[in-house]
C-alpha cells in the first residue's frame, strides 16, 4: 500500500497549485456556461495541458500521453481550490472520443477542435419516450432520400438541447434489421428546420432536460459516424463511461462536510442538531458508507494506473450505490432540518441555496438515469457474477 | 365488534372522492401550484361540501362529526393532492377553539367557509433561532417561521409554553415562504407589537390539537402513497420495454409487493389513530405520535419506489409524481419529524425522560 | 367503529374466564407433548368447546356454529392466563379440515376423534430437497401394485416426524400427467416397513425437523383423500391456511413486551439499556410497525365476522411483514444485550432461556419457510395487484 | 501510488487459503464447533505458518509483519470461519504486549505457539452488571465475562481505567460461555485474589490492541460474508425450481448484486483500516470504529440475504452455512456494537462529548 504519488508527481502537484494560484481571479464565473471568458479560460487551460491533455496536437489539443494520476491530481488541485475546471458537456466528454475511436479523418478535422474549446456546443440524442432501459428499441427514422437523411421522430432527456448548435443522434435505419443492428449514429446541426426543441421541467421544477422533435429533418448523408446500422456499437463504447461518473465519492464527501457544518450551526430548541444523538447516529452511518466509498475509488484508481487488480465488481457498484448514498445523504440534511428543510424556491430561509432539496430529487432522477439501478442489478448479477440473462418472453 | 368503516363514513369518503376526481384533475392542481388559480378555488367547493365545518359543532354551523370521519376526509385530500388549508383551518384550529370555548363566532365563520385559520406552532413543537416572540398585556412582537397557510384571516399561534393565542393577519406582516409542497402553503409572520387575543392557558388543549393534526397528516400521507402505488401499478401495466410489459418483470413486481406490505397495514393504524382521538383517551396520544411516524416512514419509502417504478417519466413534471412525492415529504418535517415523534411516544410511555 | 364484542360475548367471556381460572392448576405442563395429562386436558377443551368447537359431534367435536368471536376471546383468555391453549400439530389443525372437506365418511369416521383428542398424531409429507418453492414438481413416487401404493422418494421439513403415527403425504402417481396433475393425496401409518426418519438439525442447532426417507413402502389402494391425480387440489385448500398463522401480532406484541423489560433491567456501564437513545429509537420504531401489524389483524378479524369490507391485500401482507418484524425485534433484542446477547445452549448468562436467539434464526427459517417471501412477493403483485405472472422459460 | 495488496501479500494470502482449503473443510469446522475436535488442531497448523506471531517482532520469533498483512490473513480465516484464538492471541494480546515492553519471553511463547493468551477487556469496553472485579497488591478478585479464548494459558485483563493485567488462566475458575458461534469461544473467569502482574498503565496501548482488535473483526467478517455471497451465488448455480435455475430469477439476482453492492467497498474500506493502523496514526482510531461498524452492518444483511438465496438449505446444518452467519453476528456484538462504535467515531471527531 503506498498512497503517495511519489516525487516526479509531487512537482507536478506544485507547477499545478502555482497555475491555481496565479489564475485564481482569472477563471469564468461557474454558471456563465460558454461566455466569452469560459471560452478564454478553456483555451488557456488546453494550452497547459489542465483539461483535455491526451487530445492530438492536430486536432487542437496538447498531445500528452494518458497519464491518470497526472489527471488526478489536476482535479485535487482544482477542486480543493474550487477552481473553475473548463467546459464540460456531452460534445466534449462524449463525443470527442468517439470520435477519435470511430470518426473519419474529416470528421476529426472538422469537430474535434471547435468542440473542445467551446466554440461548437452539442447534445445527444438517444432516449426516447418509449425507449428508456430499453435503448435499443428506439424508433425515430432516419429514411435515405438522395443525399439526404430525412429524420423523423422525438427524443427525450436531451440536456443542453436549448443551446446546443449541434446534436449527435441514434436513430433507426434499417427497420428490417434486428433492433441492435439497425441503429446508425447521425451529427446534424441543431438549426435545421424541422427541429423544435421544448424544455422538459422535472420535479426540481426546472427545465434540465428538453424533448425535441423531429420533422423531416434533412441531414447530409456523409454525417455518419461508423457505418450504416453499427451506430448502436459506436454509441456503446461510451455508456460505461457515462455510468462511473454519475457519483464521484469526492462530491459525496464534500456534501457530508456541508451538511457536518449544517449540523453545527443550526439548532432546534436551543440544541445544536450535532447534539441530537438519534441525527448524529444517522450522520456516521451515512459517513461510513462515503469513506467505504471513498477507498473504493482510491482502489479503482490505483487499478487503472498499476492494471495488477481485478476491480471489475468494485467498478460495477460505483453508480447503483453512490447514487443511493447520495439520496440518503442529501435526505439526512432535509430531516434535520426539519420545517427549513422543505424551504426551496426563493424562501429567504433556504439554506446552502436550495442545494439539498435539490439534490435529493436529482438523485432520485439520477437512480432513475444513466441505467436504473434494477438495470445496473442486472448488469451486477449477470456481467459481474456471471448469472444468467434474463429470459426472453412477450408479455404484453 | 367492527373494525372498520362504517355506511356512512364510506358513503362520506366515496362522495369526497367523487367530488375531487372530477373537480381536481392533475392539471388544476398543476395551476393551484403554480399560482395560476387560487387556492380558494378548491377549498370553496370543499365548504360547499362542509369540510371546514367537519369537526366543528353543529350549534356553530358545523357537521359535528369525529376524527375517524375527518381521517378518513383527510386521506381522501392527500390521494389527490388537494391544495388548501385543510390542515389548520378544519383540524388544528378548530379543535383548540372547540376545546377552549368562547370561540363560537369564529367556530361559524371557519364552517361556513368565511374564515380561514392558519398556525403557528413552531415555538411549541420545536423552537428555531430564526424565530421566537414575546407575549405581553396582549401584544405580541416577534416573528413566527413556517406558520401553515398563507392566506389565513387569522393565526393560531402557540408559545413555548402551549398558551394559545389568536393574532389577525391583518395586524402581521406575512411573507409566503415556499417549500418543495407547492399544493400547500406555509408562510413567516413578524408581529411588531400586535393584537394577540388569549384562546387557551391549557396544555391539554394544544395537545389534543396537535394529536388531531399529526393523526391527519398521517391519514394525508396514507392517502398520498396509496395513489402513488395505484399510479405505480397502472403505468407498469401500460408500459413496455423489451418487449414485455414492465409490470413483468419480477424486479418492478417486487417493488410493488413491498409497497403494498408497508402500506396496507397503515390504514389500519390510521382508523385505529382516528378511533383512539374519538373513543380512547389512554391511547390517543401514543397513537398520533406513532402513527404519524410510522406514516412518514412508509410514505417516504413508497414515494422513492413507486418514483423509480415510473422510471424517468416519475421524475418529470409530464405525469406529475412529484406532487405526491412532496406533498409526503412536507409531511413529514412539518409538526414534528419521525425522530421527535419517537422520543415523544417512548416519553408517553415512560421510556424517556 | 365498535372494538367490543357486545354484551352476550362478554358473558362468554365471563364463563371462559371461570373455567380459566378454575382450571389453572389442571393444565398439562406446555412442553410435554401428549403426554397422558395433556391428552385428558385436551379431551376437557373439548368438552367444554374451548378447542376445536366446530367439529361435528359424530366425530368427536361439540358441533357448534362456527364463531369467530368466541374463538378469539378464547384466544385472549387463554393468552392473558398463559394457559395450556390444547394440543395442535397438523394432523389437528391441517389434516381434520381436510378430510372434512374431502374425506370419505370412512375416513371421517376411523381418524377425526382420535386425531382431535391426541390419540393419534401426524407429520405432513409435502416438501422435497428438489421441491421447495417449486413443490408442485415432487418427485416421490407411487405406484399401484395390485391393492397397494409403493411409495419410494424423500421428503424433508417433516416435523414431529419421529413421534408420529401417521403421515399425510403428497406422492406422484400419474408421472406422465402435467406436474400439478399427477399428484395424490395419501395416509399411512409412519411405522409401516421402509420408512427412515432422519433428524434434520437446523441452524439453531436443534432436530426441529426431519427428513424421511421412503423405500417400497407398502400402503393400502384406498387410504388416498380425493381422487388419483387430485392430491394438489386437496393439500392446496390448505397451504392458504398456513400462511397466516405463522406470524402472529399477539406473539410479536408478547416479544416486544419482553424487549421492553429486558431493557429496563439490563445495564452497559451501569447506564439501562432503555436509557441509551439509539437502542431506545430502534425500539419505537419496532414497535410502531408492530402496532401496525396488531391493528391490521383486528381489521383481518373484523372482516372475518362481517364480511364487508375487501381485505384481501391486507391478509397476504401478513406472512412477509410479520415474519420480516419478528426477525428484526429478536435481532434488537440480541443487540442490545451487547456480548451477552450472543449466549446459547447451557450459557448461565442466557436470558430468557436462550429465546433471542433462537427465534431469531427461526423467523430467518420463517421468511423462508411456508411459501419464501419472495414467493410471497410474487403472490401479492400477481393475486393482489393483478400484475403478470412470472412468464414460462427454461433456463438450465 | 498503489491502493491494493502488494505481491507479497497476494502470496500470503494465496498460501493462507490454500492451506484452509485443503485441512479445514466444513465437516472440520463441525468437529471442532461440536467439540469433537479441539480447536488446537487447527490452531497447530496454523502456528506452523506463522500465524500466532504474525505481529510479533522477528526478535521474539515472531514474523514481524504489519496490521494490513494481519488484516487479509484475518479476511481468509473468516473466509473459512476458522476455530481458534486468531482475535485475542495473534491480535489483541501481542500488540499489547509489545507496546507494553517487558514482555518478550511471553511474546516468544505466543509465537512459537507454546502459549495462548486470551483477552477479557470487558469491564474497559461496555462494563456489565453480572461482572467487575478490583486489584490491589497485585491481586484481582472478582469476575470477567465473555473473555475470549476458553483454553487459554493466561489472560490479559482491562480494568475499567484501561489498565491492563496478566492473570494466568491457572489461577481462575473458567467457566465455558457457550454462544451461536461455535468456532470461537468465550468463558467466564473468577478471580478470587488471583495474581495479576501490571503490563500497562498505558491508556494508548489498549486503544491500539483494542482498534487492531476491531480492524481485524471487521476482515474477519469481510471474508465471512465474501464467503456467503460466493456460496449463495454457486447455489443458486446449480438448484432448479419452475424449471429454471433460480439464479435465472431476477429477484434473486437482485439479491446478489445488492450483496456485492453493499460489500464490495468494504473490501478498500478494510484494506484503508489496516493501512491506517500501520501508517496514518491520526486516522487509525476513526477508521478501526467505523470500519467495524460498517462491515457489520453490511455483514449482517449479507448473512441474512445469502441464507435467503439458500432457501430452507441455508437454514439448515446440512450446508452448514449458519457457521458463517453466526460468526458474522459474533464479530457484531464482541468489543463494541455498531452503535457504540459510531458514538466514538463521533467522539473522535469532536461531534460528540
Amino acid at each position: 500500500m503506498d498512497l503517495s504519488f511519489g516525487q516526479e508527481y509531487e512537482e507536478f502537484r506544485a507547477e499545478v497549485r502555482q497555475f491555481v494560484e496565479d489564475n485564481r481571479d482569472k477563471q469564468p464565473k461557474a454558471r456563465d456556461y460558454r461566455s466569452e471568458d469560459a471560452v478564454a479560460w478553456q483555451k488557456k487551460l488546453i494550452e497547459n495541458g489542465y483539461t483535455l491533455r491526451t487530445i492530438p496536437k492536430e486536432y487542437g489539443g496538447l498531445g500528452a500521453e494518458p497519464d491518470i494520476i497526472k489527471s488526478r491530481i489536476i482535479a485535487e488541485e482544482f477542486g480543493r481550490a474550487q477552481m473553475h475546471t473548463g467546459l464540460a458537456g456531452q460534445g466534449i466528454s462524449m463525443l470527442t472520443p468517439i470520435l477519435l475511436e470511430m470518426g473519419t479523418e474529416e470528421q476529426r478535422q472538422e469537430f474535434i477542435r471547435p468542440t473542445i474549446v467551446g466554440e461548437m456546443d452539442w447534445c445527444q440524442g438517444y432516449s426516447e419516450p418509449g425507449s428508456g432501459s430499453d435503448l435499443a428499441s428506439l424508433s425515430t427514422r432516419a429514411e435515405l432520400d438522395g443525399d439526404e437523411w430525412v429524420i423523423n421522430g422525438q427524443k427525450i432527456w436531451t440536456s443542453g438541447a436549448h443551446r446546443a448548435d449541434w446534436i449527435f443522434c441514434l436513430v433507426r435505419t434499417e427497420p428490417e434489421a434486428r433492433k441492435h443492428h439497425g441503429i446508425s449514429f447521425l451529427l446534424f446541426k441543431m438549426d435545421t428546420p424541422g427541429i423544435e426543441v421544448r424544455p422538459l421541467v422535472d420535479m426540481t421544477m426546472t427545465p434540465n432536460f428538453n424533448e425535441v422533435f423531429f420533422t423531416d429533418v434533412r441531414v447530409p448523408k456523409h454525417q455518419i459516424v461508423g457505418k450504416r446500422g453499427e451506430g448502436w456499437q459506436v454509441a456503446n463504447a461510451l455508456l460505461g463511461f457515462e455510468r462511473g461518473s454519475l457519483a464521484p465519492p469526492d462530491a459525496a464527501q464534500s456534501r457530508l462536510n456541508a451538511l457536518i457544518k449544517i449540523m453545527h450551526q443550526e439548532t432546534i430548541n436551543g440544541e445544536r442538531l450535532i447534539d441530537n444523538p438519534l441525527f448524529r447516529e444517522r450522520l456516521m452511518k451515512i459517513q461510513g458508507r462515503v469513506m467505504a466509498m471513498s477507498y473504493n475509488d482510491m482502489r479503482l484508481l490505483s487499478a487503472r494506473i498499476n492494471k495488477n487488480q481485478d476491480t471489475k465488481l468494485a467498478a460495477m457498484v460505483v453508480k447503483l450505490q453512490g447514487t443511493e448514498l447520495r439520496h440518503e445523504l442529501e435526505g439526512l440534511a432535509i430531516d434535520v432540518m426539519g420545517e427549513i428543510g422543505l424551504s426551496f424556491g426563493d424562501n429567504p430561509y433556504v439554506r446552502d441555496a436550495g442545494t439539498w432539496q435539490f439534490q435529493y430529487m436529482y438523485y432520485l432522477g439520477l437512480i432513475i438515469g444513466g441505467g436504473t439501478n434494477q438495470i445496473q442489478r442486472n448488469i451486477i448479477s449477470e456481467r459481474g457474477l456471471g448469472m444468467p440473462r434474463e429470459p426472453r418472453a412477450k408479455v404484453k | 365488534m367492527e373494525f372498520g368503516l362504517s355506511e356512512e363514513q364510506t358513503l362520506l369518503q366515496d362522495s369526497i372522492n367523487r367530488y375531487l376526481s372530477e373537480e381536481l384533475p392533475l392539471d388544476q392542481v398543476r395551476k393551484i401550484a403554480t399560482g395560476d388559480v387560487p387556492d380558494s378555488s378548491v377549498w370553496q367547493g370543499l365548504t360547499e361540501l362542509g369540510i371546514p365545518g367537519l369537526l366543528i359543532p353543529e350549534a356553530q354551523g358545523g357537521v359535528g362529526l369525529g376524527y375517524l370521519d375527518a381521517a378518513i376526509v383527510s386521506e381522501s385530500l392527500g390521494y389527490h393532492v388537494t391544495p388548501g388549508p385543510f390542515l389548520a383551518s378544519a383540524i388544528i384550529a378548530p379543535v383548540a377553539l372547540n376545546l377552549a370555548g368562547g370561540q363560537e363566532a369564529l367556530l361559524s365563520s371557519i364552517a361556513d367557509g368565511s374564515r380561514r385559520v392558519g398556525i403557528a406552532f413552531g415555538e411549541a413543537v420545536g423552537a428555531r433561532a430564526d424565530a421566537g416572540f414575546t407575549v405581553a398585556d396582549g401584544k405580541i412582537s416577534g416573528k413566527s417561521l413556517f406558520a401553515l397557510d398563507s392566506n389565513a384571516d387569522d393565526y393560531l399561534v402557540a408559545d413555548a409554553d402551549c398558551n394559545l393565542y389568536l393574532v389577525s393577519a391583518a395586524d402581521v406582516k406575512r411573507t409566503n415562504l415556499s417549500t418543495v409542497d407547492m399544493t400547500r402553503s406555509t408562510c413567516e409572520l413578524v408581529y411588531d407589537n400586535a393584537e394577540a387575543t388569549l384562546v387557551s392557558r391549557d396544555v391539554n388543549v394544544f395537545i389534543e390539537a396537535l394529536d388531531a393534526g399529526r393523526t391527519m397528516q398521517a391519514a394525508d400521507t396514507l392517502g398520498a402513497a396509496q395513489s402513488m402505488l395505484d399510479q405505480a401499478v397502472a403505468y407498469s401495466m401500460q408500459r413496455e420495454q423489451f418487449d414485455r410489459l414492465i409490470a413483468s418483470f419480477q424486479a418492478v413486481k417486487h417493488m410493488c409487493a413491498d409497497m403494498v406490505a408497508n402500506l396496507e397495514p397503515c390504514r389500519a393504524m390510521v382508523w385505529y389513530a382516528g378511533h383512539a382521538l374519538d373513543e380512547l383517551p389512554d391511547e390517543k396520544r401514543l397513537m398520533a405520535c406513532h402513527t404519524k411516524a410510522h406514516l412518514q416512514e412508509v410514505g417516504q419509502q413508497v414515494a422513492k419506489t413507486s418514483t423509480e417504478v415510473h422510471g424517468g417519466m416519475g421524475f418529470t413534471d409530464l405525469v406529475g409524481l412529484h406532487y405526491w412525492f412532496k406533498r409526503i415529504g412536507a409531511n413529514r418535517q412539518l409538526l414534528g419529524s419521525p425522530e421527535m415523534l419517537r422520543e415523544e411516544a417512548a416519553r408517553i410511555q415512560g421510556f424517556a425522560a
